[in-house]
């Protein structure tokens, strides 16, 4: 059984290129990808990890609000009964140039199981996923 | 409000407006009047169209950076190290991107985060909740002219408040702003509400007042074929010199391959001159703006100058009127003012060292604009067609049908179908055309020089191409080639 | 000995070499066979004339920069950082000022003072003074060809050290390494001694091993109008092959004017080989090197990078087989090793974005190559009437006679009366030609072209353009304007 | 009366560029200048100054060795007589990318008036030495 992912570009960003990339590079590695695209809310994610039923949420945001965006997630997936679910993050997560570490602590102590700087390679983000569901 | 390519009455844009300036509370800050007569003594050297049009006389390129904060002393504080360290030619206020979805309450938060934390939680300078008052302290603050720089589907009261305060320039249009911003927004209302901001520029130039208007040129900025940024940027310029609008940039966003940029260029200055003419509107005054690479940078900042060296010498060498400025800083999101202002001297350096060079017009380059304009005279041909004469409602139903589709744009209204890859001189070229309506000769050529590449590569021509393309700038070549090659 | 165009005998040969091994001491550690030996175990990717052919042939340009420290293990470090981080294609060890002049007790000083301070204190790798088991130590050490690159009026020892060491290139002649390189030394002095030079390497080619050899192109690096270093470089690469040398890099110096310097590339390569196969060298694998901007560079940094990366893009587009990379610190004096591997990444960004990109045949440009090509044959055919058809003696005569002038040269060999300016372009043109033979034709379209400048200026056409022109690019222009231009 | 200057580059250097232009500037500034060009030694600096009667010496280095080849300088001219000559000394002194001030502070250390880095204006030299000189 495939497992289920969902895939999004977080908050008022409408960067869809990136998207698009991943959601074929996912797709092609063998996981099952609900794709909602840019501008998304956590709400719709939250929403498509009920009715998928996914094992993980890959939040994607390169606009640099990711860090207003992604704020309180963790605690709304748990309110809806997801506790426990993958919480990813990359992209640019935050305005201008600033230490990774510091950033990377930040997701982290927000509930994100993984945060990615960057330019991170997909097979990056895959290789973690299989590793943290067991594969 | 039935959409028609057709100047507003004045009882039409009225009885919108009143809506508008009630979105949030500094639009009520608003009086016409009393912003004509700011915006008449605004300075000469100040005034957007006019340091573009003595530009565009003396055959010079321009040098614009994007920069924007969340509070307004520091917004000055960054607009005045680019012009005063920069050196910038001309300034931009780049709009946050909860502005960008009307989400103000949102700004609220993050103008109050971000005198909290001591820096700028929002990516650019949310225009609306500074109101005229914010607007204009910052223009009274510098002392270039200044442009509002987005990506919103509906500016129309972020372009009633910075106008008001001395703004002589807006960016964007109904179809530059929507597809490419936007994923569930209708092109009737972004094309109405862009109408808006075209009729406000036009009331004031009625007024003896010039504004600058400048259609989003490069899209999504991956791999846009010059003919659909061409189309797009055309259709727009069309648009707003219907509702008044008299001095227009158009844009356009570096593919890398000199011929190709140098043609589109030439391509969409002359064929937007042609459709001007045609259609009546005979006192436009066109410029131009090259958009260095949009796509992936490198991470390393000496690679990221070599990049905007490059876009740079292009812009140069085509002779656009201005030029979009990267920063080192690119790969890793928004940059720092210093990274800012190192991107700018970089680009002003490689302008001034090319000042009057142009690239001589060769068998190869008049190829190249003719193609461009075929294609694009395919595609617009067909959009007043499907409109039956009229180009707003032409542009809805061709975006309907696939005639206009651009590459990986988020709105569920694109088709989407449309798929670019580059060709062996790293020229963007078209792998499958959706529905847009080329002769049968274009799509041969397209589909040849693909194949070239394919032999080279020893691959077929497909997705993967597409994929390898878009990330290669970023790991430092143009054409995305399998590892042997 | 007599100057004369003619491959030397061995018995000449051997008689100058015991002179010159008994110049220092490290000269006795060499014995040809035993050097040739070790030459022809050199791996095909450490062979300089390999790595050339390769990339003429897949229509490259490989990037290569200046570097050399004092101490042999504090050198290898900079050009490991160069290769691996820097990712040059070709490595150089550029000699100190000392040996050019062949002070070697000098060198010793700087030796010494250097490992004191912990610094370098020489501006290069003293390679005589370490000789071939320092030089084979560096060789050893790196994995990509290596060259010498000096200025050394008599680089007779430095080559036997050299190409011992497995260097397999030398950079160098008899008049670039004199004229722009000294006050009073003999030209027949100079190119008897690079006969010497070259016969070395023509006398490893005899044995099987490729050495190339590259004439230094720019010269006085400051306005040099093309013809006169495309006539130098012919003439040395002439010079060179008839003492054996198969593998030559001929090299010009960016000029700034697009058309201009990929005119001179290839006016450059036409040239050579029409005068290699006039003169009966049939087997010369001709390559081309392009010299980044050698004038006076923008202190900041920024700047700077795009002064290096418009040379690259430059090159690529004239299609020479290799670059000479600048550096972000060119202003200031010798670079860091990190200065030095961020301009070679700038440089290769800019050269792969480039890659198969050339510009293409125009009228403008087919003029230009026509123009210099006119030019540089009648410098040429002079050159050889007053040589009687001897090139060495005819070289030597035209320099007494003002035929052969290189701008701004210490040389009291040289007449030192040519005075070049920029044209309203920017492209080099000749002011005063002093006894340089051009047409009527020829001298009056360079006055014309001036003239239009001073026109445009406002001013005569004057010694004050040349001094205004030499400024210009260190203050961000190509063009010395009076302030109000 | 002029004042009388001896300008060269010193050491086994020869760019020749700049040496033309200073000639050129202070020339036309009123100075009388004997120009010994490029490749003089400490020297050819010492007895054109002997012989012009000079009232300063300036040095030019711009390859990197200009702290080896003026040391000494002002105890040569101490004995030959030049006691109290204006030594100036310009151009990229030493190798590398140096803190200027250390720079300076070496070269005044030495015994030289003034030392100027990189890209100084020929105007900025004259200034100073007509206020040394006192014009």
């Amino acid at each position: 059984m495939k497992n289920k992912l969902v895939l999004g570009v977080i908050g008022a960003d409408c960067h869809a290129v990136g998207n698009k990339i991943l959601y074929h590079a996912f797709t092609e590695a063998g996981f099952q990808v609900e794709n909602i695209g840019v501008l998304s809310s956590q709400e719709d994610f939250i929403n498509a990890a009920i009715e998928t039923n996914a094992d993980a949420i890959i939040v994607s945001s390169l606009y640099g609000h990711g860090e207003i965006d992604c704020r309180g997630l963790r605690e709304k997936c748990d309110e809806a009964g997801l506790k426990g679910i993958l919480l990813y993050a990359g992209g640019n997560l935050v305005v201008g140039k600033q230490e990774w570490s510091d950033v990377e602590k930040r997701f982290l102590d927000m509930g994100f199981n993984r945060a990615y700087p960057p330019g991170t390679s997909p097979q990056t983000t895959i290789n973690d996923l299989k590793k943290d569901l067991g594969w | 409000m039935e959409l028609k390519n057709k100047k507003w009455s004045d009882e039409q844009f009225y009885k919108v407006r009143e809506e508008v300036l009630n979105q949030w509370p500094t639009g009520k800050e608003i009086d016409f009047q009393e912003a004509a007569d700011y915006l008449k003594k605004v300075p000469e050297h100040k005034n957007f169209s006019l340091k573009l049009k003595k530009a565009k006389e003396e055959g010079i390129t321009l040098a614009q950076p994007r920069a924007g904060v969340a509070l307004v002393d520091a917004h000055i504080e960054l607009l005045t190290y680019l012009q005063d360290e920069g050196g910038a030619d001309l300034l931009p206020s780049t709009i946050d991107s909860y502005t960008r979805q009307n989400r103000y309450n949102e700004c609220e938060v993050g103008i109050k985060e971000s005198e909290k934390a001591g820096r700028s939680l929002l990516n650019g300078f949310p225009g609306v909740n500074h109101g005229v008052k914010g607007c204009r302290k910052v223009f009274e603050a510098v002392n270039l002219p200044l442009q509002a720089r987005h990506g919103t589907p509906d500016a129309r009261l972020l372009t009633e408040i910075i106008h008001a305060s001395g703004w002589t320039s807006n960016e964007g249009g109904g179809i530059s702003y929507n597809i490419p911003y936007a994923k569930s927004v209708s092109l009737e209302k972004t094309i109405l509400d862009w109408q808006y901001c075209d009729r406000v520029a036009g009331i004031y130039e009625e007024m003896g007042i010039k504004i600058n208007r400048e259609p989003f040129g490069p899209l999504t900025g991956t791999l846009v074929p010059p003919c659909i940024s061409n189309s797009v940027a055309i259709i727009e310029g069309l648009l707003a010199a219907e509702q008044g609008v008299k001095n227009i940039t158009l844009g356009y966003g570096q593919c890398g391959n000199l011929i190709q940029d140098v043609a589109a260029i030439r391509a969409l200055v002359e064929q937007a001159e042609e459709y001007f003419k045609a259609y009546g509107y005979n006192d436009i005054e066109l410029t131009t703006v090259f958009h260095q690479w949009m796509g992936g940078f490198p991470a390393d900042e000496s690679k990221a100058f070599g990049v905007i060296s490059w876009g740079s010498a292009t812009a140069a060498l085509a002779g656009a009127t201005k030029v979009i400025v990267k920063t080192p800083h690119e790969a890793v999101g928004i940059p720092t003012k210093e990274a800012n202002a190192m991107g700018i001297k970089a680009t002003k350096q490689t302008l001034n060292l090319l000042r009057g060079q142009r690239l001589p017009m060769s068998k190869e380059l008049e190829a190249e604009i003719a193609l461009i304009k075929a294609e694009t005279k395919c595609i617009l041909d067909k959009v007043f067609e499907v409109g039956n004469g009229d180009l707003a409602v032409g542009t809805v139903k061709a975006f309907e049908q696939g005639i206009l589709d651009i590459p990986f744009a988020p709105s569920k209204f694109n088709a989407g179908v449309i798929l670019p890859a580059r060709d062996n001189n790293g020229a963007v070229r078209i792998l499958n055309a959706g529905n847009i309506p080329f002769t049968k000769d274009i799509l041969d050529f397209h589909r040849s020089l693909l194949e070239e590449r394919g032999r080279y590569e020893g691959r077929d021509v497909a997705f993967q191409m597409v994929v390898d393309d878009i990330f290669a700038v970023g790991k430092g070549v143009l054409v995305g080639r399998p590892e042997n090659k």
